[in-house]
Parts: structure tokens; C-alpha cells; sequence
């Protein structure tokens, strides 16, 4: 690795960098260890700004941020389209899983399909914990509750916390209630909590991560180098690397899958 | 302007409102309850201790709403000692956490207050031979204007505080969501334009309760 | 006739200094006694641990026969009309100021009114009767504080330099209105002047503080013509023998 | 007990102590600039709509500091009208939100404080032949009692607050991680024991600092 | 000799009332006025106007041949020595109270000394000089609030009741010194008092106010054999003609 030597760092011309991602992202402490790579390997200086993904993606709407890491593919796409975006890197994945009481009242394990478990789920009456706050899990699952034909707003078995995914888990295992999460989440409070996973592994429930450059045609403060550096950064093979492996010591199994040398379609997105 | 409309005609804006006014109504009016004699206890009372545990009470002025939420959500999750009460995610364990916050500002500020009346007053009135509660309620209203902004204060962390909502209450739609929960889950949406109505009318809620408050208290101005 | 008041053994700390002793003092039933002696001497002092205001270091205070303690001290002051040095008046009307302790005592609300708008009158503040007591002249502010004292109908006045801001004319009046007045209801009365000619002619006898000690006590005339020691003379204006 | 050692072996920890410190200390230090003499204005003065203004003074004492944070951050944002500021993602912009939040606690409680003195007092100032900086000083150390408290609310709210600086500070490690900010990161993680661990460490800093505060104000008790 | 205080046409109001009405009066270089009138008869507020501590809803006060404004309040004060009615104190040092009106004036440190410790002296409050203020009897704080004034060396002294609280060897003893001063210094002293002898013995003229009116005004012996109306004469205690 050429430029590891800290003394050596480059100094880039606008050297301030504002990303903008999840939560979800920040409270599983990969950034935590990429951000200091990055910021050694190029010599910029990293904002990393963690918020709702609604409010990260409108931060790449109005220039607050020049780059945006985040999880919501299908309002990724509008804010492409709308020209707000310049560049999107398909970075990592990894997997929403339904996780409930151990004892399952509802008996959706063993089930083959998601939707055939979100119907179990709706017939119930068990209650089941959504996160209601426009987040990338809260989009996912939203999605699954159209396919089933359900429209679970307003019922009694129906809770919107309007809070984040740990405070959201904490409140499903309080309830002894179902609630749809990412893995890394649920993983990093499995100690907290009284749930068990008790649906997973469906290509549907994939969680995609992609980096966005803020369009400085749009913006013309975005600071669109560094930007494109992030996006090269955490696109790089040796990123890559420390991505697949992070969570191995801790949980024996990894939080996130790097997939910078896919395409979305072989995620299955379209 | 179309927005102001949205909200209005919102019937969950409507009972949003009116949950936080409930709750932090009530959350005010026990630390009230708790911090007006607590108050003149250490005001007037003379035993040992007092002075440390003043310390205490204006330390508590400070008490970070997430703390505050923290603690008492390890109180009330099933895994804590009160977990069997089932308050968690409940308005109640709102009411709990605003009251915490808010009865030591109230308390310390009350204490403040009656400190800096002048102490023959209360010699005076009990020559005039009134009981504990007589010369109480007398210094009371002599202290009003203080004591008005006082409960003014107590009113304001308690409407204002985020943190222990969302953490004892939940946030949960329809059961335990307040304004300010309701302005931090929209502005993590992006919603940024509702957030900022929903501010808005919350500001100017506020204003209008404690314009009523500032025109009691300033009625009893000396001039 | 009967004691009424009796000190024994009093002493009274302000701080960590002894401010006032009193061996034995009593007051009979009905009697008027005017306390005198110099600026800081313990007067008011006195005055307020009479009242149990101020507890007293050592000693006791024996009201109608009966030690009074900090247990019944609320009873206890509800025989008491108290005027302090300073008329402290609560931020209200005139008329609730002078309705005050009455209140306290709950009295039926006509006697109240009765009570109160009778002082008002004698004291020639009816006409103040609704104006907050902070915007009160110097000697109607006092005039107030007496009037509530008055319509208490104590069975012990206690008075502390109370006619020091009022005008002559009034004064002259109050105080031959006051003589009658006590003398009608028998009103055991301590007061406290540095007016020596006010102290000789309503106190029925006088009691000289000098320095935290009671001097001397007795009638006027025992006094003038027999006083203790040189100090009292010196304090009474009189010549050295 | 191993965490307790381990929070005070971490560097990280000291740093966002004392960033913590340094933004509280700062932002308090500005609020009694600002409320200690619009304060006395309000509570001395005599101008059309004093009355109105005190309303709002109370009123923000209720600002939430969400809304605070949400305000600040739609000004300091690059599409905001200040953007080119480039304060917002600073220590400053944390300075300039807890300044809004803790300045009106400040204003609203040293009017009433000074509202509460004997009118007469100031009268007996100038006569002696104070000019007004002389006579406000005095007028501030015979209400320093309810001034003190006042101060300690205001610090208060400072230390406390958490959904501003998280807003305009971003919670940014090294940059504007401060301790409630941290608390709610490690909460949000999971790692409860954390941030109970740092959330009695912030209690203790507070408790500190409002004990030395109350031990200044207790010595100027009257008695 | 010259005209120091000039007071033309002056009305003042409290609230919705005229509280006092001066259609002229003049006070000379050295000039000791006795004020006197009955309780709420408007003395305390015409003094309060002359210190411009209170507005006056019209008229002027000339300060030696000045018209004085609200611009110029403070510089004006400062030629003032004010002793109000009540004590009020500030919550320091008895040295301090002393010393306040002469650090307001940044007089230099070893004449504030000097002044201050003359006037404790004076006053015979020199051992309470480091007590709290707040801790004093009543005639102390009187004695602060006088001396507080006098070490001003003031070149109009404004005194409201200034001995009411005094005990009578002292009261006695300081009027006679305060002549002495007071015309040794020449200082121009305008000064309320309820006591009538007290006004005819210190004042060089006396001004009889009633009911917010200026009735009279004269020297002692003017005002007694003279009296302008029936409601002085009986105000002074003089039988009607
Ligand atoms: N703040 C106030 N507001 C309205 N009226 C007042 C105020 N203070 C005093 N007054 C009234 O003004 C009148 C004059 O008061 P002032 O204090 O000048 O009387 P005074 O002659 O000094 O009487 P005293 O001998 O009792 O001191 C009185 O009737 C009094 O009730
Ligand atoms: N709060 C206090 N703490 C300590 N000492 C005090 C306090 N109040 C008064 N003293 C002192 O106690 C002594 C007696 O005071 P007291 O008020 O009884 O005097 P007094 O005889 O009423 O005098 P005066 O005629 O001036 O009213 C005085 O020397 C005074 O300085
Ligand atoms: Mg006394
Ligand atoms: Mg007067």
C-alpha cells in the first residue's frame, strides 16, 4: 500500500468532506473503522453525519452533504433520476431478517416465502413493530405488506415507533412483538433483547448499500472530488476486504458483504 | 401556507397535540406537586444536610433528558425492577420521565426564590400568628413573581424535552407520540417542512401558554 | 390580678455573643410596661423572643403561669398582637393587611369586617382601605401595622417603637385613645420607645435595658427618683449625684 | 467497576469530556452575556411592549432543542442563507444552538429575580449618586441568590441538551462528539452499560459543577 | 448668600391623584429647612422630586440656578446626601454601606477611609463597622443610613425622618452636633421630621405641607406667631383664634 505513512498524507484543495448516512450504518461501527482509512489514505477530513435516511437522502437533495451512504434503492432511483445524484456505487449488502418471540405465536418459521410470512403475521394478530419513519428497512418492509395485498396501517396489531432500529427492537422485545431489521442491528443488540430470527435467507430481503455523489451541477459548493474519492475509497478492492470482514471477531459471522464487482441485477434489483 | 392548512385539517396532528399537552400538563403539574414544598423545605428548613442536598436538586437542573430516559427505561423494561408495573411505552412513563426533569428546576428555583425574601417577613407573619401552612402560603405569594417563572421554566423542559419521550414512551403512533417525538421522526424522514410546522405550532403553543403565565406574573409586578 | 408574662433567666445569643439577659421580669395582668434603653441595647430582641421568634439561648418564658415551648408556639402567638420595628406588610390591600391575622385565626367573616374597619377608623386610614400596602406613606404603612395588631384583641400587646413615624397631632391622639383603650380591656402591653416622656405616661411601670441587661424595672416615679445606678441616670438625662 | 476503569482509560472519553465542557462552559457563558443584561432591561426598563417581550422570553424557555437544532441547521446549511458561513458540522455551531436554548432561561429568570427586589432599593442607588452600571451591580448582588440559580438553569439546559447538538454539531467522533451526543450513539448501538457508564460520568461533571455553584450561593444566604 | 434649590409650580402624582402641589419655594445657600405635615400630607414624595427619584408631572426644580433634567440626574445626585425613611441597606459591610456613595463617586481610597471612619465614629457605630448590614437593630441601621449621607459631604442634604429611630441621649446628642456641622460646613439641609420642637430648634425656616399643599412657610418663630390658616394652627397644636 503506497500511501499508508500518515506524514505522507495527500492534501486534497477543499479537504472537507460532509457524508450523510443511516443510522443503521453508524451504530454497527463499520464506520468507525473505515472512516479513519479513508481520511489517512487521502487526507480529507470526513463529517460523517448519521440521520434518518429520508433526511440523509434530502441532504444530497439540497448540497448539505457532498456524499451519501445509504439504503433505500428505490428512493436511491428518484433521487437519481431527478438529477440530484451524479454517481451510485453498488458497495455492500447485507440482510433484513423477521425476528418475534422465541416461541413464534405466529408460526411464520419454516415458512418458504416472505409474503406467506407477512400474511401469518397480518391473520395473527400478533403485534408487529414497524418502524414508520421512511428509513430503508421501513421502505423494505412497506413493500412486502403491498405484495401480501395487507394494509396494516391503523390496526390494533400494528405499532409505528417512529424510531430508530435498536430503540425499535427494544420495543419489539418489550412487547414481545415481531418486527422486520437489518441483521447488523439486530446482531449488535442480540444481548439485549428477548427475540429470536425467526424468518431469513430469501433473496428478497436483501439490504443494499450504495455510495452517491452529490451533483455539483446542482450544487456547486459540493465538494464533488471528494465525493468521488469516498466513492473510489470504499469501492477498492482493499476496502472491499475489511468490509467482508467486519463483525468476524465479534459475532463470528459478517454484518455486510462487499459488492463492488457486482452489478444490481445480480442482487436482483432493478 | 398550504402546509399550516395540512396540519390543521390532520386529525393526528390534532391528537398528537393534544396528548402533549396532557402529558406535559401533567408532568408540570406534579413536579409542581413535588417541587413547590420540596423547595421551601430547603428554603426555610434548617436541619443537617441541607445545604448538599440543594447541591442535589441544582445539579438535577441539569439532568440530560436522555439520561433521564435511560434510567428510568431500565427501571420499566421487563428486565428492570419495576418491569412488572408493564409502564413502559406508556403515556404514564412519560408523565414519570418529564417529572423527573422537570421537579428539580422547580424545586431549585423555588428554594431561590424564597431564599431571597426578606426573613423578618416570615417573622412578621408568624407573630401574626399564623400556622406553618399560613406563613407558606403567604411567602408564596410574596415570591409569586419568581415562582411564576419558576413554574414557567419547569413547563418549558417539560414540553420542550425530547430525549426521555422517545426512550420511555416509544414514539408509538396513536399511543405515545408527542410533538417534539413527532418533529424528530419527521425531520429524520426529511421532512423537513412538516417538521418545521409542526415546530411551529409547538412554539407557538408554548408561547401562548406561557404568555398567559407572563401576564399573571407581570400583573403582580411592584411598581 | 394576675402574672401574665414572666421571664426567667433569659439569655438570648444573636451570633455567638450573649445580646441579652434578663434575670426576672414579670408582667401582671392588665399592666403596661414600656421598655427603654439605647440603640442596639436588646430591646426588640427581647421583644421577639417574648414572641418566640428568637429562641433563647437559656432560660423561660412563662405565659399565664404555663412554660411556652416551640410545640404550642403557634397557639401561644394567637394571644399576641405584634408590631415590629419595621411595619413588614404583605403585598396586598390595606384592609387584608389589617384582616391578616385574623384570618388566620379564622374568624367568623362580620366579626373580621367589623374588626378591621374599626382600627381602620380609629387609625384614621379607612380611606386606604383598598390601596396596596407598598404604595403607603412612612406613617401610614405603620398605622396599618398597628391596626393590625389592634384587631386581634390580644390578650398581650407586644410594640416596638410604634408611634415613631407618625405625626404629632396623632400621636398625641393615639396616645391618649391607646391609655383608655388598654385600660377598658385590661390589655397587658409591652412596649418599646425611646420617646421617655411617651414611656412615663402610658407605661403603668418601665423596664431600662442598657447594654443586653435589665437595669432597672418599676414605676416611672421609682425610677426618676431612684434610679439604679449611674447608668440609668446617665441614660434618663439625669444629673450625676 | 471495569467500566468505570475503562472509561477513564480511554482517551476518547477525555476528549469529549472536555469538548463537552468547553461547548457548555462557552454557551453558558454567552447566554448570561446576553441574559444577564436583557434580563435587567426587561425587569429595570420601562418601553412599549416590555410586557410582550418578557412573554417571549418565557416562551423560550420552552424552545425545544430540536426544534432549536432543526432551525439552526436549515441557517447554517449550504442551501441555507448563512451557508457560506461554513459553521454548520462545527463546535461553533453547537455554541450558537445551546446559546438559543439556554439564553432565554437566563433572560426570563434574572427579570423576575430583579422584578422581586424592593423598588425602593433602586430609588435608595441613585440617590446615593450611582449611575446605572452601578446601581445594576448592585441590584444583581442583592438578587445574587435567585441569579445563581438562574445561572445553574441555564448550564443546565446546556449540558443537558442533546437533540441540537446533535443537529447542528452532527455528532461527528473527535469533532463534535460531545457526551449526550455519545449517550445516544451508544444507546442507539446497544451498549447500554456504556452509556450508563458515561451518563453517570455527565451526571457527576454536572453535580460538580452545580454543587461548587450552590456552594457560592449558599454562602449569600440571609439569615 | 445664594439661592441653592429652587422649587416652581411642581406637581407631582401618584397613580391618577395629585399628591403634591408647590407653587414656589426657595431654599438658600446654608439654610436648614424643616419639613413638617401630617402622615401622607406629600413630604417624603416632594423630597423623592427634589432628588429626582420621582418625576414630577410638571414644574421645575432649579439646582443653583439650573434647571435640573433627567440628562443630568446622575451628576446632580452626586452634589446630594439622601436619607430615605427606611434604612435601606445594602446587603454588605456596615463599612461598605459607609463607603458606597463615595465609591460610586471614585473618590480615592484613603478619603473614602478617612471620611467613612469619621462618620462610624460620629455615629458611635464604629465597632459595628465589618457586621452585615442585615444584622443590625433598628437604630443602627438608621445611624449607617445617616452616616452613609454625611461622609457625601454633600452640598444638599435631603433627610427624611432621620432620627425617629434613635434613642434620646443620642438623638439629643446628635442634633446638637449636626447644628454645629451643619453651619460649619454651611451645607443647605432640607429635613422632615414629625417631632415640632426638633423642627423649630434645627430648622432655620420650617415649611408646613397638608394635604399635598405647601401652606406655609417662614422661620419657626414666623410660622408660630403667624400661623397662615386654621388647618396650620391646628396642625402646629395652636389653640383657633
Ligand atoms: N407608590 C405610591 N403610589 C401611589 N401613592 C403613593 C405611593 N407612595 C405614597 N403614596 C401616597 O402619596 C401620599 C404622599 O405620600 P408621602 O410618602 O409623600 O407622605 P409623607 O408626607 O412622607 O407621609 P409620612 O409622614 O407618613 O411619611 C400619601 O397619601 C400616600 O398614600
Ligand atoms: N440578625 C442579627 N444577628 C446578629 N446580631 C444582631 C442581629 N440583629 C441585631 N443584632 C444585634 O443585637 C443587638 C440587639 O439588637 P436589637 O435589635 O434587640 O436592639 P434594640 O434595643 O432594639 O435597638 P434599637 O433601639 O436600635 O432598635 C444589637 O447590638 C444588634 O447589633
Ligand atoms: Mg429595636
Ligand atoms: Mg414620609
Amino acid at each position: 500500500s503506497p500511501s499508508t505513512n500518515p506524514t505522507a498524507a495527500p492534501t486534497p484543495a477543499n479537504p472537507n468532506l460532509i457524508l450523510a448516512t443511516t443510522t443503521s450504518t453508524q451504530d454497527s461501527g463499520l464506520l468507525d473503522i473505515l472512516i479513519p482509512l479513508f481520511q489517512e489514505k487521502t487526507g480529507y477530513v470526513v463529517q460523517t453525519v448519521a440521520v434518518g435516511t429520508g433526511a440523509a437522502l434530502k441532504m444530497g437533495e439540497e448540497g448539505n452533504a457532498d456524499v451519501l451512504l445509504v439504503h433505500a434503492p428505490a428512493s436511491e432511483k428518484t433521487l437519481m433520476e431527478n438529477g440530484f445524484g451524479k454517481d451510485r456505487f453498488l458497495v455492500m449488502h447485507n440482510d433484513f431478517v423477521i425476528v418475534g418471540p422465541a416461541d413464534d405465536p405466529a408460526g411464520i418459521k419454516g415458512t418458504a416465502d416472505v409474503v406467506e410470512a407477512f400474511n401469518k403475521l397480518a391473520s395473527s394478530g400478533q403485534t408487529f413493530i414497524s418502524r414508520g419513519d421512511d428509513s430503508g428497512t421501513d421502505k423494505m418492509e412497506k413493500s412486502l405488506w403491498v405484495k401480501t395485498g395487507v394494509d396494516p396501517s391503523g390496526q390494533a396489531w400494528y405499532l409505528e415507533s417512529g424510531q430508530g432500529m435498536g430503540a425499535t427492537l427494544t420495543l419489539a422485545s418489550e412487547k414481545s412483538a415481531y418486527t422486520l431489521t437489518d441483521r447488523a442491528t439486530f446482531l449488535a443488540n442480540q444481548a439485549n433483547l428477548q427475540l429470536s430470527i425467526l424468518f431469513e435467507g430469501v433473496p428478497a430481503l436483501l439490504n443494499v448499500y450504495h455510495v452517491i455523489t452529490v451533483n455539483p451541477d446542482k450544487w456547486p459548493l459540493v465538494n464533488y472530488e471528494g465525493a468521488m474519492a469516498f466513492a473510489n475509497f470504499m469501492t477498492s478492492a482493499e476496502t472491499q476486504v475489511v468490509i467482508g470482514q467486519f463483525g468476524m471477531d465479534k459475532y463470528g459471522q459478517p454484518l455486510f458483504f462487499p459488492d463492488a464487482d457486482k452489478t444490481d441485477a445480480d442482487l436482483g434489483l432493478n | 401556507m398550504d402546509l399550516i392548512k395540512t396540519i390543521f385539517s390532520d386529525p393526528e396532528v390534532w391528537q398528537i397535540t393534544i396528548l402533549s399537552l396532557k402529558l406535559s400538563g401533567l408532568g408540570t403539574l406534579i413536579s409542581l406537586l413535588i417541587g413547590l414544598p420540596l423547595g421551601t423545605l430547603l428554603a426555610l428548613g434548617k436541619f443537617p444536610g441541607r445545604s448538599f442536598f440543594m447541591s442535589i436538586v441544582n445539579a438535577g437542573m441539569g439532568l440530560p433528558p436522555v439520561v433521564v430516559g435511560l434510567m428510568i427505561a431500565l427501571l420499566l423494561w421487563r428486565s428492570g425492577p419495576l418491569g412488572s408495573l408493564r409502564l413502559i411505552y406508556t403515556p404514564s412513563a412519560i408523565v414519570i420521565a418529564q417529572t423527573v426533569i422537570s421537579a428539580p428546576v422547580v424545586t431549585g428555583l423555588t428554594a431561590a426564590a424564597l431564599q431571597q425574601l426578606n426573613p423578618r417577613l416570615r417573622m412578621q407573619l408568624m407573630g401574626l400568628g399564623a400556622n406553618t401552612i399560613q406563613v407558606v402560603g403567604w411567602l408564596w405569594w410574596e415570591a409569586r413573581l419568581s415562582l411564576l417563572a419558576a413554574l414557567m421554566a419547569g413547563f418549558g423542559s417539560v414540553i420542550s424535552e425530547v430525549g426521555a419521550s422517545m426512550m420511555v414512551g416509544g414514539n408509538i403512533r396513536y399511543q405515545t407520540r408527542v410533538l417534539t417525538t413527532a418533529i424528530v421522526l419527521e425531520t429524520g424522514k426529511g421532512q423537513f417542512d412538516f417538521a418545521i410546522a409542526l415546530s411551529v405550532w409547538l412554539l407557538l403553543l408554548t408561547f401562548i401558554i406561557n404568555m398567559t403565565l407572563t401576564w399573571i406574573q407581570q400583573r403582580g409586578v411592584r411598581s | 390580678m394576675s402574672t401574665v408574662l414572666e421571664i426567667r433567666d433569659l439569655q438570648i445569643r444573636r451570633g455567638k455573643n450573649i445580646m441579652v439577659e434578663v434575670d426576672h421580669l414579670v408582667v401582671e395582668q392588665g399592666e403596661v410596661l414600656a421598655i427603654i434603653g439605647p440603640n442596639g441595647a436588646g430591646k426588640s430582641s427581647l421583644l421577639l423572643a417574648v414572641a418566640l421568634l428568637l429562641k433563647p439561648a437559656r432560660g423561660s418564658i412563662l405565659f399565664n403561669g404555663f412554660k411556652i415551648t416551640n410545640n404550642s408556639d403557634t397557639q401561644y402567638r394567637r394571644h399576641l398582637g405584634l408590631v415590629l420595628q419595621e411595619p413588614l406588610l404583605l403585598d396586598t390591600s390595606v384592609f387584608e393587611n389589617v384582616a391578616a391575622g385574623l384570618r388566620f385565626r379564622h374568624t367568623p367573616r362580620p366579626e373580621i369586617q367589623l374588626r378591621t374597619e374599626t382600627w381602620l377608623k380609629r387609625l384614621g386610614i379607612e380611606h386606604l382601605r383598598q390601596r396596596p400596602a407598598r404604595k403607603l406613606s412612612g406613617g401610614e404603612a405603620q398605622r396599618v401595622s398597628l391596626a393590625r395588631a389592634f384587631a386581634l384583641q390580644p390578650d398581650l400587646l407586644l410594640l416596638d417603637e410604634p408611634f415613631s413615624a407618625l405625626d404629632a397631632p396623632t400621636r398625641l391622639r393615639l396616645l391618649d385613645d391607646l391609655h383608655d383603650i388598654l385600660s377598658e380591656t385590661d390589655t397587658t402591653t409591652l412596649f418599646i420607645t425611646h420617646d421617655l416622656k411617651e414611656a412615663s405616661n402610658l407605661g403603668d411601670s418601665m423596664a431600662v435595658i442598657l447594654n443586653g441587661k435589665l437595669h432597672q424595672c418599676g414605676t416611672p416615679d421609682e425610677i426618676y427618683s431612684n434610679p439604679k445606678d449611674d447608668d440609668v441616670r446617665a441614660f434618663l438625662g439625669l444629673a450625676a449625684n
